[in-house]
C-alpha cells in the first residue's frame, strides 16, 4: 500500500474534519444569535400573550363562520343544535381539503336536522 | 492541497449565482406565507422548503440534483413527470370531499361550469404571445386553480414549464384572497351582495353513494381524456361514502395522501433550480395566471348574476367565485365578502357547491385538451 | 403570430367549454331525476327506520357468533367472561381480513381465560 | 370543425361497443354486491370501480389506457404485473392474522392441506380443455381461494389471463356462501354435522413468537418457490406477535395494507377491458374456477371424514369447507352451516384453523408449481 | 420422475450450503437480540428475518432472489441500491426529533463533531488494509453509527460491499450498550463522571421553526453533498414544528417511517446471501467497524476533556460518548453509566444535544466525501 | 390433446399434493413439539410471573430515568410537576427514535415549566 493513499487518505481526513467542525460551529453560531433576538421577542412576546388570552379566538375563522351559520339555519328552521361535532386530530390540521371536509361535513349535519323530504 | 481546493470547487460557493440566492429568498418567502400568514401550510411549506433544497448551487455530477440522473431527488420527481402523484392525490381528496352541497342545490354548478372561461381565455391569450398550441393549453390550466390537474396536463402537454406552471398554480390558490375581492366588488351592486339564499335541502345518503357513480360514467364519457383524474376523484369518494369502506377511505384521505402532498410538494420546489427557472418565458406565465385567476373569478360572478336574469329564486353572485375551485379557499373569500355587506348572511355552505364543481369542471376541460392536442 | 393558430385557439375554446358545460349540465340534470326517485324511496325508508329501531342487530353477525360461542366456552368450563373488547375503529371496518383478525383475537381471549396449560 | 370531429372521433361515442357496456354492467353489479349485499366489500368496490374505468371507450394514444405506455393506470398496473402487490398484501394479513386457533388444534392444519386438491383438480382439467402447462397451472391456483396467491402466481405463468383469473378468484371468493353451503350438505350426513368438538386450548405468547419463525424455515425450505409470499406472511406475522416491533405491525396491517388494497383492486379491474376480456378463454377460466372451488371444498369435508375414521376424537367434517382459505368467509360458512343443525354448537374458532392454514397451504403449492413451470 | 427430480434439484436440499446454515444461525441470533433482549428491536427484527429470507437456498432462475432480475426483493431492494430509502427514511427521523435539547445548550453540538474522528479513522484504517478510497470512505461511515447515512454512501461509493456495510452498521448500533461503558471508564476520571450540569434552558417555538431552516442552509452550502440527507431530515423537522402541518409530520413519523423500515431492514438483510456476504472482506469491514466505534467515543469523550480546559462551566465527559449518535441508545449508555457514580445526577437531557449532532455531523462528513470521491 | 401433457398434470399433481401435505405435516409436527417444550417453560413462568407481580417496573427504564430527572430538575428549579404525559400508543412502542422524540419532548415540558428567559 503505496504512500500517495495514505497521505490522501490523511488528507481528505483533515479536511473532513475540518468541514463538519466550520459546519457544526457555524449552527452553534447561528443558534446562539439567534437566541439573543429571540430573548427580545420573547420581551414583546409576554406582553403579546397576556392580550391575547382575553382576544384569542379558540377556533378558526371557518369553523366559527360554519357553527354561526349552522346556528342561523337553526333558527331559520326553528330547530336547536343537538350536537357540535369535536374535530378528530387528523382533520384537525389545517389541510384546506380536510377544512373542506369539515365545513361541508358540519354544513350537512346542520342540514340533516331539518325534517326529511322538506 | 489539489483536494482541498476541487472540494471548494464542489462547493457551494463555487457555485453560487444570484440567481440562487434570489431563489432562496422566494423560498424563505413561502415559508414565511405559510407559516405566519396561515396561506395554504400544507402546499407551500413542502414548496418553500423544496425551493431551498433545489437552489443550494453544488457542481453537477455527484448525482444529487433533481435533474441529475440517479440522484433520489430526481427519482421522486418521476411522480410528478410521469403525471401519478396528481391523480393519487385526486384520490385522497374524494376521499375526503363531500358533495351533499352539490347535490342539494345542483343548479349552482353550471356556476362551476362557467369559472373555466379562465382557462380558455389564458390559453388564448399564451397564443397570442406567442406559446405554441399545447404548450398554450398547460398554461391555460393554471385558471382552473387545482395543483394537481395543472400538473397533470403540464406534464403531458409542457413538461419543460412544468414547474412554473405548478409554483404558479400554487401560488396563486394561496392568493385567492387577495386577488378575488376587488373583483368580485368590481362586478356586483351592494343589493346583489346582500342577497340571502334558501338554506340547503336534506341529502340522503343514498344519494351520495350513488353520485360518484353517476357522476364518473357521465363526464368520463363526455371527456375520456379526463379518466384517471375523475376516475380517481370519484373513487375515492365511493370509499368515502359507501359505508362499507370506510378503512379504505380513512387511509385513502390521510396517510396515503399526506405522503404523496409532502413528495409532491417538495420536488415541485426542488424542480425550480434558478438556471432553469428563471427565465422571460416564467414571468409570462406568471402573468398569464394572474390574468387567467381573474378571468375565471368575473366568469363565476357574471354567469350567477346572467342566472338572475332568468330565475326567480336569486342567486348572490359572490359564490360566483367560489367556481374557480382552489377549495375551499374561494369558498371562505365569498362568506369574507358576503359578511362584510351582512354579517348574518352565511352563504358558504352555497359557496361549496360551484367550489367542488369547478374541481370537476377543470378536470374535463383538461381531458378535452389532453384529448385535442396530445 | 397567425391567424390559424388563434382560430383554432378561438374554436378549442368554443368546444372546451362547450364540453365542460355540457359535461356539467348532465350532472346537474342526473342529480335533479336522482332527487325525483329519492323522494319516494324515502318515504319507504322512514317506515323501514321505525321497524328497523326495534329489530336492527347493533352488532356484525360473525360478533355476535363470536360472543356466544365465547359465552358457550365459558359456561362449559365454568368461567366467568373477565371483560368483552370492544372493536377498535380501524379493526372496525368490515374487512375481512380484520374480521379474521378480531375473531381468533377473541377466540383467544376466551382461550386465556381458561386456567394455564389444562 | 376539424377539431371538434377529431375530438368526437376521440371520444366515447366514437369508440363505443357493446363489450364495454356489458363490462360497466358487470362493474356496477360488483359494486351492489358490494354495497348493498355487502360481498368482500374491500375488494369488490375497488374492483367494481376499477371495471368502469377500464371500460370507458377512447380513442387510444392519449395516454389514458392501463395497457397504454407512460399512462399512470398502466404505472400502478406494474405491482400487479411484476407481482409485488401480492407479498405487500401478505405482509399485511400476516400482521393482521393470529395463527394460535391453528397453534392450539395443530392436526386442523391437515384440512387446509386436503383442500389444495382444488388446484390440482382445475389445473388437470384446464390441460384436458387444452390449456398448455404453465397457463394451466395458473388456472388452478384460482381453487387456492387467495386472491394474492392467484395474482403473483398468474403474474409469473400466464400474465395474458391474469385479469380473467384474478377476478375469477375474487369473484368466487365472495361466492363462497352461495358455492359451499350446498356441497357440504351434500357430502355430510345430519349426525356428522351435529359432532361438537373441545373448546381449543391455550396459546402462549412464546408459541406465538416461536411459530412465524419455525413455519417460515420449513414451509420455505420444502417449497423455495414459495419464499417470497410466506416470507411475507410470516415476517408480517412476527412484527405482529414479537411483542417489540408493535408500531410496524401497526402500519404494516392498516396504511400500508389499505393503500396496497385499493390499488391492486382498481388496477385489477381497470385491466378488464371488455376487447381483452371478453373472450371464448375467460369463460373457461371461470368455468375452471367454479369447478376448483366445488373440489377444493369437497376435498376438505371428506378428509376430515377420512380423519374421523382413524382418530376417536371426532372432527365436525363442516369445517374442512374453511380448507379453502378465503378468510374469513369460507370460516363464516361453517359457523352458519353448524348453528342450522344446532344452534348451539360453535365450530367457527375450529373452523379458523383450516381456514388460515389453507392460506400457507395455498401458497406452497404455487411455490410448487413455479418452480416446475418457470 | 423426471419432474420430482428436477422439482428436488430446484429445492433447499438440493442447494444447501454450510454458508446459508450458518446464516441462517446468525438471522435467529438478531431475532434473539432483538425480541429477547430488546436491543434495536425496529432494526433488527426485519433484519434478522430478512437474513433467514435471504439464505433460504434455492435454484436460480426462478425470480425469487433478491439479485434475480424482476423478482420481488430485487424491486424493493432499488430503495437501497439507488439510495431512497436512507433519505425518506430521515424525513420521517426530523419529523419525530425534538432540537430544543441541542438549542438550549448549543455549545455540546461540538461533541457531536468531535466523534466524527471514528469515520475517518476506519477510512484511514480501509486504506492502510488496502481498500481503494471510495470504498474505505463508505466503510469508515460505519463510524458514523447512523444507518440511514451508511447505506446511503455505501450505495453511491461501495454498492459491492452494501450488505456488509449495513448490517455492520446496523449491528454495532445495537450493541453501544456493550462497547461504550468500558471506553467511557477507561479515559475518565471518577470524579469528573460525577460532574453535574446546569439544568437545560428553555427554548422557544419561534427558535424551533427557525432552527432547521437556518441549519440546513448553513450545512448545505459547507457541504452540497449532503444536501439529500440534510434537506430531508430539516424538512421532516420543519413540518413538526411549524404548527401549521402537523398532519403530514404525522404521517411522515407513523405511516411513512415505518413503510420505509420495514422494507430497508428486510431487504438489507435479503441482501446478505452467504455466497456473498460471507468473504474475508465482510469480516475486514466488521474489524473496522468495530474500531470506528471505539474511536468516535473516544474522541467524543476526550474532546469534552478538552472544553473543559478551556471552560469554567464543566461539561459532564460522559456525554461525549453520546456523540457518535446511534440514536437514542448512547444517550442512554451515558445516563446508566452517569447514575453508575451518582444515581442522582441524570445526564441524558444533556447527553441528547451530541446525540443529535452527531447526525448531522455524520451526513457532513458523508456530504464531502461523496463530493470528493464521486 | 396428447397424454403426455395428461401425464406431467398427473404427476404435477401428485408431487404438488405431497408437498403440501409434507410441508404442513411438518408444521403440524414442530408445533405439538413447541407445545410440549411449552409446557414445561409455562411451569417456570407462571412461578416468574408470581415475583413479577410484585417486581416488574410498569415503565420503561429511559421513561423512569425522565421522570426522575424532570422530578429533579423541578426540585432544582423549586417548581411543581405540572404534568406528566401519557405515552400514544403509538410513539410507546420501543421505537428508537419515538423514544428519542419522547426523550427530548419530556425535556422541554420539563424546560417549559420554568420562567420564560431565565
Ligand atoms: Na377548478
Ligand atoms: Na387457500
Ligand atoms: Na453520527
Amino acid at each position: 500500500m503505496d504512500n500517495d493513499t495514505l497521505s490522501f487518505g490523511l488528507e481528505i481526513s483533515l479536511i473532513g474534519m475540518g468541514v463538519v467542525f466550520v459546519g457544526l460551529l457555524l449552527v452553534t453560531g447561528a443558534i446562539t444569535l439567534m437566541r439573543r433576538l429571540d430573548e427580545r421577542w420573547q420581551a414583546a412576546e409576554r406582553q403579546g400573550e397576556a392580550a391575547a388570552l382575553t382576544a384569542a379566538p379558540t377556533i378558526d375563522s371557518t369553523t366559527l363562520v360554519l357553527l354561526a351559520s349552522a346556528a342561523a339555519t337553526m333558527v331559520a328552521g326553528r330547530h336547536r343544535i343537538r350536537f357540535v361535532r369535536r374535530m378528530l386530530p387528523g382533520e384537525g390540521a389545517a389541510s384546506a381539503w380536510s377544512v373542506t371536509g369539515r365545513a361541508v361535513l358540519q354544513g350537512s349535519h346542520v342540514m340533516s336536522q331539518r325534517p326529511r323530504g322538506n | 492541497m489539489e483536494t482541498l481546493k476541487d472540494f471548494l470547487a464542489a462547493g457551494a460557493l463555487g457555485n453560487l449565482s444570484w440567481g440562487n440566492l434570489g431563489m432562496i429568498v422566494a423560498g424563505l418567502l413561502f415559508l414565511y406565507l405559510a407559516i405566519r400568514k396561515d396561506y395554504e401550510p400544507l402546499l407551500l411549506v413542502p414548496i418553500g422548503f423544496g425551493i431551498l433544497i433545489g437552489n443550494i448551487p453544488y457542481a453537477a455530477g455527484m448525482g444529487i440534483g433533481i435533474y441529475e440522473p440517479g440522484s433520489v431527488l430526481g427519482f421522486l420527481y418521476q411522480g410528478v413527470t410521469l403525471g401519478w402523484y396528481p391523480p393519487l392525490i385526486f384520490l385522497g381528496i374524494g376521499a375526503m370531499t363531500d358533495f351533499s352541497c352539490m347535490l342539494s342545490n345542483p343548479r349552482l354548478i353550471l356556476l362551476g361550469a362557467a369559472a373555466q372561461i379562465g382557462i380558455f381565455g389564458a390559453l388564448w391569450g399564451a397564443l397570442w404571445l406567442g406559446f405554441d398550441t399545447p404548450h398554450a393549453a398547460a398554461i391555460g390550466i393554471i385558471g382552473g386553480a387545482d395543483g394537481p390537474t395543472a400538473i397533470f396536463l403540464a406534464s403531458k402537454l409542457a413538461p419543460e414549464y412544468l414547474g412554473a406552471i405548478a409554483i404558479a398554480a400554487y401560488s396563486y390558490m394561496a392568493l385567492v384572497p387577495v386577488i378575488q375581492p376587488p373583483i368580485i366588488r368590481l362586478l356586483t351592486t351592494r343589493a346583489e351582495r346582500r342577497i340571502r339564499m334558501k338554506p340547503n335541502r336534506p341529502v340522503s345518503k343514498r344519494m351520495r353513494i350513488l353520485f360518484p357513480v353517476v357522476a364518473f360514467l357521465l363526464t368520463a364519457f363526455i371527456a375520456p381524456g379526463a379518466i384517471t383524474l375523475l376516475g380517481m376523484l370519484f373513487f375515492g369518494n365511493l370509499l368515502k361514502e359507501s359505508g362499507v369502506t370506510e378503512r379504505l377511505a380513512q387511509t385513502a384521505r390521510n396517510a396515503f395522501l399526506d405522503s404523496i402532498t409532502i413528495l409532491l410538494g417538495l420536488t415541485v420546489g426542488a424542480s425550480t433550480q434558478a438556471s432553469r427557472f428563471l427565465t422571460p418565458t416564467s414571468i409570462k406565465i406568471f402573468v398569464l395566471g394572474a390574468a387567467s385567476f381573474a378571468v375565471a373569478t368575473a366568469g363565476g360572478v357574471l354567469f350567477a348574476k346572467l342566472m338572475n336574469v332568468f330565475s326567480s329564486d336569486k342567486i348572490n353572485p359572490i359564490i360566483g367565485c367560489a367556481g374557480v375551485s382552489a377549495v375551499p379557499d374561494s369558498a371562505r373569500v365569498a362568506q369574507l365578502v358576503a359578511a362584510e355587506e351582512d354579517p348574518t348572511n352565511f352563504v358558504i355552505m352555497h359557496a361549496m357547491a360551484p367550489n367542488v364543481a369547478g374541481v370537476i369542471g377543470s378536470a374535463i376541460a383538461a381531458g378535452v385538451l389532453l384529448a385535442a392536442l396530445r
